[in-house]
């Protein structure tokens, strides 16, 4: 039972991770650029397919495949942006981010429908041979699977912490964050950290979409419940601050799998959701965020 | 003016009647059944317009209260209550939800309101699978007519419309549009936005509720937490923009425009209408946010224009006319 | 306001008039009046009536969303079986004295049930159609087998083990495929000759019930049945469709020693269950699980961990009914590999209703209706009649993934490939 | 060095200035000074290429830059201090500096450019590595105005540099923006704190309701009738 226990709370842990991956980009994108992108989750399934056809077609390790997919991801966000949502950064911040959603919405729509066109509807995974290779601490199995989603997400989020606090581009993109007139006025183009957030953020979704795959599977319509996942972590860390998405994307899993353990796995979704509205209305700025930021 | 009121009337009345006989001429089933998706769609979209559109609301979330309503009339009336009854119970059920997450939601501002409620019928739809998995079956398929059911939707589309219509015209439909505008300064003008964002989501939930209850009575067999799917929030909303927010028409035009669309593109290029239909949808917002009513607006004011000056041109020519007359 | 209204009523007059002509896919020319008797009394010759220029059957099936590797499968067959009958002719309808071909007007249901009611219906109206063939999945046939029972078509459909709904009395439903009780039965039958020694077989099983009316029933079933054979049900636990993840079932049946899974999942939610077991180190000695495994990518998206699965497919492109070698002749050109295996039992509706208008000589939907009750032939996936509640007496195969590839293991006469015991 | 000719300006559908012409000569401090809501930050916006004007001509050391970008601007040698300062809160005194000299030309003098700024103000090297959001409001304002320097700038634009100080502090402002003055750098100040900058300014323009009403010497303007019942009552 308490080993049952621990296993269940690891596995929450682990699948918290990849929550937090999977917002992390959406935050990033929210944070500075207040586009709420709801087709989160259909970059996510980009990443997917990108890692999927790497290993079937040209037979790659889904993690040596990862620099692949984060340039295809990141080459579509910025496509993405420059259609799309760069004619909505004029709008006051309110109906930007409306607009936004609605935009997104629209692109859900229109990339779920030519998934099914050119990847068809049949279910996809990525199955190593050493997927099923797993080490035991204390009773409990952590799973090479579910440990590297831990490892690529505390990468990446270093890797994303090291751009934003040691380098000149990433300091523009928090500068812009927090107030992007002054970083105008500071001679930051702010159309460029607008791309670039938002190129980089559809590249950490890819890379969620790589662990989608791998320790998941993959279909045309699996947008909508990654990017209600990532909403939830979003709301839960704060909108627009890393380290809390990723602490966020902790407390869903941990929620989720104690759901499971304690009531039912029926409900284990329904848990996160009821997190969910309750952080929203008690405390809008997240559980991390102070009212300021 | 006056004499445009009348033929706009007679408009309407003619569009009612022809929709009033229209099964008796058309014995098609087929038709009668598309006319019925688009009643339905109406009465979605319209009943969406009067949170989103008019009072600046976007609400993620209709599709719960569509959902509840179907289920409250199907589980009644598949139980033995006489249906009228069990039909406005699927309203008043939608109305009840709406005053129970009105105040907490309503704390909500913008898109925290908008995820929220797109949460709120998540929820719904996982519970109501989990709790009601089974399909509900017609208690009575061999008695199954199609006519009854018509004129219901037929009614309920033109009362919802007409409350729409006379809603926005009143003293609180002014003030859920100055709640559009600004909340704050709806408020320092003595508007209280609570209430009037409550007033408007009950009106809306009510009508996407009874919604709910004609589609339980039309649907001959469907899963109970279906109608909470997020389509059916997601389609309703597009066509509302489509058509033109905040406006009474938009969202009927958009309806319409949305099923025909929709069936013409099935019948010849297969699965693409929702690809063609998205990228409408992100065109009008970004471009014309008043929708295809907005199109609309602006080639009859070019027309009018036109008008006016060939009428000008001619009314210059008659003058030297008769400045030549008076010459000669 | 009333400039308003009156653009809204010229938009409705305008789709108005537009929906009272929207354009029919084809139009249709059936005729469904009774021949004129009074025509002709002098030849010599039996005069026919003259014949419609098809045999209109309708279907909605699945070909998008989650049901959709289902449903695409379903479409081969029917679209194959149309093909081959049609090739010769069509089929003979002695009321017109000549053979009719066959054309099938199907539409894609994006895998939302009340989509393909509505699909149903207007291939009813627009089409006159004279049958209905099915989509793909339980789920599905339970919502549209209902407008067959109402609007009077006979409905032939397969990927459909749900049992209950032959239970309601309807009168056109048939369905030439293994039902739950079939596979319930079938799935310990199988495992005691398949396993002769009771030392080696599983004993403890675990039963992951999805939480949907056709899982309740099967799982259910499982559990009543296993008694009986020699088995005990260590493990019964409920969960929603859509769970992605199933650690919490996996470790409880672990827990509780059960040696062997039997399940009803769909195709995500069977991947997740195979993997998360694998990872989590739990090794059963047998798993069953009806219907994930049908979908043809299942072999790739599980690799190792989906190997040695097994399933009630209803057919398997390895058996030996004449024809078969034909449709896998085919499928390897169109697709590159032998027929998926939803492909026979859908191309066996088609072939019982042909020789059910055939039999009937008229396209009287009752007349059809009866001659397909009274079926009593061979067709690609063996002898097929029907019970009177429209459930078929059919082979119930089992198949088995190995390698990534689908073998019939049982009936031992039909088999492609041994038993692999237990999973490795 | 810059030069503003018939400058018009509309917010939404509002005219705000209304043919407006300045100048701002090498070496000179020059203020714009009017009551609140006469249209100085929406001129100084413009100038910095935050909001487009609807008419008229900006020159600024031979360039037209009223439709360039505000980072070109930046880069051309124009900065621009926004009313309150906008610090970067969340980051340390450090990083806004560093902020400050984002533009390529300044980056390569950053080094150079930060000892300037801290010899300037003291303060902020003692504090660099403390997060900007907790300093005092004077110390808050002394790091915009360092971060603008970083930029290197031949003119620099102030709004408000006194607003929400203590009278001890804005002398102290007053003192620093001379200095800095001193040493080169040419200065064109938006204030409301008519006195103060009329007696720093070399020249001064009086905007009110979106149109220039008075213009001249700033000790002249000290004396202008109109201005003493106004502003200095």
């Amino acid at each position: 039972m308490l080993q049952s226990l621990g296993q269940n709370l690891v596995f929450g842990l682990l699948v918290g991770a990849l929550y937090g991956l999977v917002a992390l980009g959406l935050s990033l994108i929210f944070g500075v650029t207040k586009f709420l992108n709801v087709a989160h989750g259909e970059l996510v399934m980009f990443g997917g397919y990108a890692s999927f056809y790497a290993f079937s077609m040209l037979g790659l390790d889904p993690f040596l495949s990862i620099p692949l997919t984060i340039i295809i991801l990141f080459v579509l966000g910025a496509i993405l942006y420059r259609l799309v949502f760069s004619r909505t950064i004029k709008l006051p911040e309110e109906s930007k981010i409306k607009n936004t959603l609605l935009v997104a919405f629209g692109l859900s729509v229109i990339f779920q429908n030519l998934a099914l066109r050119f990847f068809t509807a049949d279910e996809r995974g990525i199955t190593t041979s050493y997927f099923s290779q797993a080490f035991t601490l204390g009773g409990v199995r952590f799973p090479l699977p579910k440990v590297a989603i831990l490892v690529v997400t505390v990468i990446f989020l270093i890797i994303l912490q090291l751009i934003l606090k040691k380098t000149y581009t990433g300091k523009a993109i928090r500068a812009t964050t927090q107030n992007w007139e002054a970083a105008s006025l500071m001679g930051i183009d702010i159309h460029k950290v607008y791309l670039l957030s938002f190129a980089m953020g559809a590249a950490l979704a890819g890379v969620a979409g790589t662990l989608v795959a791998v320790n998941y599977s993959i279909q045309p319509s699996m947008g909508l419940g990654w990017t209600m996942k990532a909403l939830i972590v979003m709301v839960l860390g704060g909108l627009g601050n890393i380290p809390g998405t990723i602490i966020g994307g902790l407390i869903l899993g941990l929620t989720e799998s104690t759901t499971s353990f304690f009531i039912s796995s029926n409900y284990r979704e329904v848990a996160g959701l009821v997190l969910f509205l309750l952080v929203l209305i008690f405390r809008p700025q997240g559980l991390f965020g102070s009212k300021e930021a | 003016m006056k004499k445009n009121n009348i033929i706009k009337l007679i408009l309407i009345i003619v569009v009612v009647a022809l929709l009033v006989v229209l099964p008796l001429v058309i014995k098609n089933d087929s038709t009668i059944n598309l006319v019925i998706l688009v009643l339905l769609y109406i009465l979605l979209a319209s009943s969406w317009n009067i949170l989103g559109g008019y009072t600046g609301q976007t609400n993620l979330g209709h599709a719960a209260f569509f959902g509840v309503g179907s289920l409250t009339t199907r589980l009644l009336w598949v139980n033995g209550v006489p249906f009228l009854l069990s039909f406005l119970a699927g309203g008043v059920v939608a109305v009840i939800l709406a005053l129970i997450i009105g105040a907490p939601a309503f704390k909500l501002r913008g898109v925290y309101f908008a995820i929220g409620t797109l949460a709120l019928a998540q929820m719904l739809n996982l519970t109501v699978g989990n709790i009601l998995p089974e399909m509900s079956y017609n208690p009575d398929l061999a008695n199954y007519q199609l006519l009854p059911r018509y004129y219901l939707f037929l009614g309920l589309t033109l009362i919802t419309i007409l409350t729409a219509a006379i809603l926005v015209k009143s003293r609180i439909g002014l003030g859920m549009m100055a709640v559009r505008e600004g909340e704050d300064a709806a408020e320092s003008l003595g508007i209280s936005a609570l209430k009037h964002k409550l007033i408007a989501l009950s009106i809306s939930a009510f009508f996407a509720g009874m919604a709910g209850a004609a589609f339980a009575y039309y649907h001959v067999s469907f899963y109970y937490y279906m109608p909470f799917g997020s389509e059916w929030t997601f389609d309703p909303m597009m066509m509302a923009y489509i058509g033109g927010t905040g406006t009474i028409i938009g969202p009927i035009i958009g309806a319409v425009f949305f099923v025909l669309l929709k069936q013409l593109l099935v019948w010849n290029v297969g699965e693409y209408h929702l690809i063609i239909f998205g990228t409408l949808f992100i065109l009008i917002v970004l471009f014309l946010p008043g929708g295809l009513v907005e199109i609309w607006q602006k080639f009859r004011t070019f027309l009018t224009k036109k008008t006016k000056r060939r009428k000008k041109v001619l009314l210059k020519a008659t003058i030297q006319n008769e400045d030549g007359i008076q010459r000669e | 306001m009333k400039a308003r209204m009156s653009i809204m009523a010229l938009v409705v007059i305008i789709s108005l008039l537009l929906a009272s002509c929207t354009p029919a896919p084809t139009p249709t020319p059936v005729a469904t009046q009774a021949p004129l008797e009074t025509q002709a009394p002098t030849a010599t010759e039996v005069q026919y009536p003259p014949a419609p220029e098809y045999i209109e059957i309708g279907a909605s099936i699945p070909l998008t969303g989650k049901f959709g590797s289902l449903g695409s499968q379903v479409k081969v067959g029917y679209d194959y079986a149309i093909a081959d009958i049609n090739a010769d002719g069509g089929v003979y309808v002695a009321e017109y004295g000549t053979k009719i071909p066959l054309r099938l007007t199907a539409y894609d249901d994006e895998s939302d049930p009340t989509k393909a009611v509505s699909n149903l219906e207007k291939v009813f109206t627009e089409n006159n159609v004279v049958a209905y063939l099915g989509g793909a999945a339980s789920g599905m046939h339970a919502a549209t087998t209902a407008i067959a029972e109402k609007n009077k078509v006979p409905y032939l459909g397969v990927s459909f083990a749900w049992w209950n709904i032959h239970q309601r009395g309807y009168k056109y439903l048939f369905s030439p495929f293994p039902k739950s009780p079939d596979q319930a039965r079938d799935v310990f039958k199988a495992l005691n000759e398949l396993v002769p020694t009771k030392e080696e077989r599983p004993t403890n099983i675990a039963i992951f019930q999805e939480k949907t009316d056709w899982g309740n029933e099967l799982g259910g079933l499982f559990k009543a049945d296993a008694g009986p054979a020699g088995y005990t049900v260590a493990y019964y636990a409920e969960y929603a469709p859509g769970t992605t993840d199933f650690s919490t079932l996996i470790m409880e049946a672990q827990a509780a020693n059960a040696d062997m899974l039997l399940g009803m999942p769909n195709t995500p939610d069977g991947i997740a269950i195979v993997k998360q077991a694998a990872e989590l180190g739990w090794e059963p000695k047998f798993i069953m699980l009806v219907r994930a495994p049908d979908a043809a990518t299942w072999g790739e998206a599980t690799g190792t961990a989906g190997d040695s699965v097994t399933m009630f497919a209803g057919w398997h492109s390895g058996e030996n009914f004449d024809g078969i070698a034909e449709i896998n002749a085919k499928h390897q050109t169109d697709f590159s590999r032998p027929a998926d295996i939803l492909v026979g039992p859908a191309y066996a509706c088609v072939q019982i209703l042909a020789a059910g208008i055939e039999k009937a000589g008229t396209l009287d939907r009752d007349a059809i209706r009866d001659a397909i009750a009274a079926t009593e032939m061979m067709t690609v996936m063996g002898n097929v009649s029907f019970n009177a509640d429209g459930t078929g007496n059919v082979l119930n195969p089992l198949v088995q993934w190995q390698d990534g590839k689908m073998e019939l293991v049982w009936p031992a006469d039909q088999k492609t490939a041994d038993f692999v015991y237990p999973i490795p | 060095m810059l030069n503003l000719e018939n400058v018009n300006i509309f917010y939404k559908e509002l005219q705000a200035i209304w043919s407006v012409s300045l100048n701002v000569q090498k070496g000179e401090i020059v203020a714009l000074i009017g009551p609140n809501g006469a249209g100085k930050t929406t001129l100084l916006r413009v100038i910095s290429g935050l909001h487009r004007c609807a008419s008229g001509k900006i020159d600024f050391l031979g360039r037209q830059i009223e439709k360039e970008a505000p980072e070109k601007i930046v880069e051309y040698g124009l900065s621009q201090v926004p009313e309150g300062g906008k610090i970067f809160t969340g980051m340390s005194v450090l990083e806004n500096l560093e902020l400050g000299a984002f533009v390529k030309r300044a980056r390569k003098e950053k080094n150079q450019n930060l000892e300037w700024v801290y010899e300037i103000f003291p303060r902020l090297a003692e504090r660099k590595s403390q997060q900007a959001g907790t300093l005092s409001g004077g110390e808050r304002q002394m790091l915009a105005i360092g971060r603008a320097l970083m930029s290197k700038p031949q003119l620099l634009m102030l709004d408000e540099p006194s607003f929400g100080l203590a009278p001890i502090l804005v002398e102290r402002m007053f003192e620093t923006i001379e200095k800095i003055n001193h040493e080169g750098l040419t200065i064109f100040l938006v204030e409301q704190n008519v006195q103060s900058s009329l007696e720093l300014a070399h020249r001064a323009y009086l905007l009110e309701n979106g149109r220039i009403v008075g213009e001249g010497k700033g000790k002249d303007l000290l004396t202008f009738e109109s201005v003493r019942s106004s502003y200095l009552g």
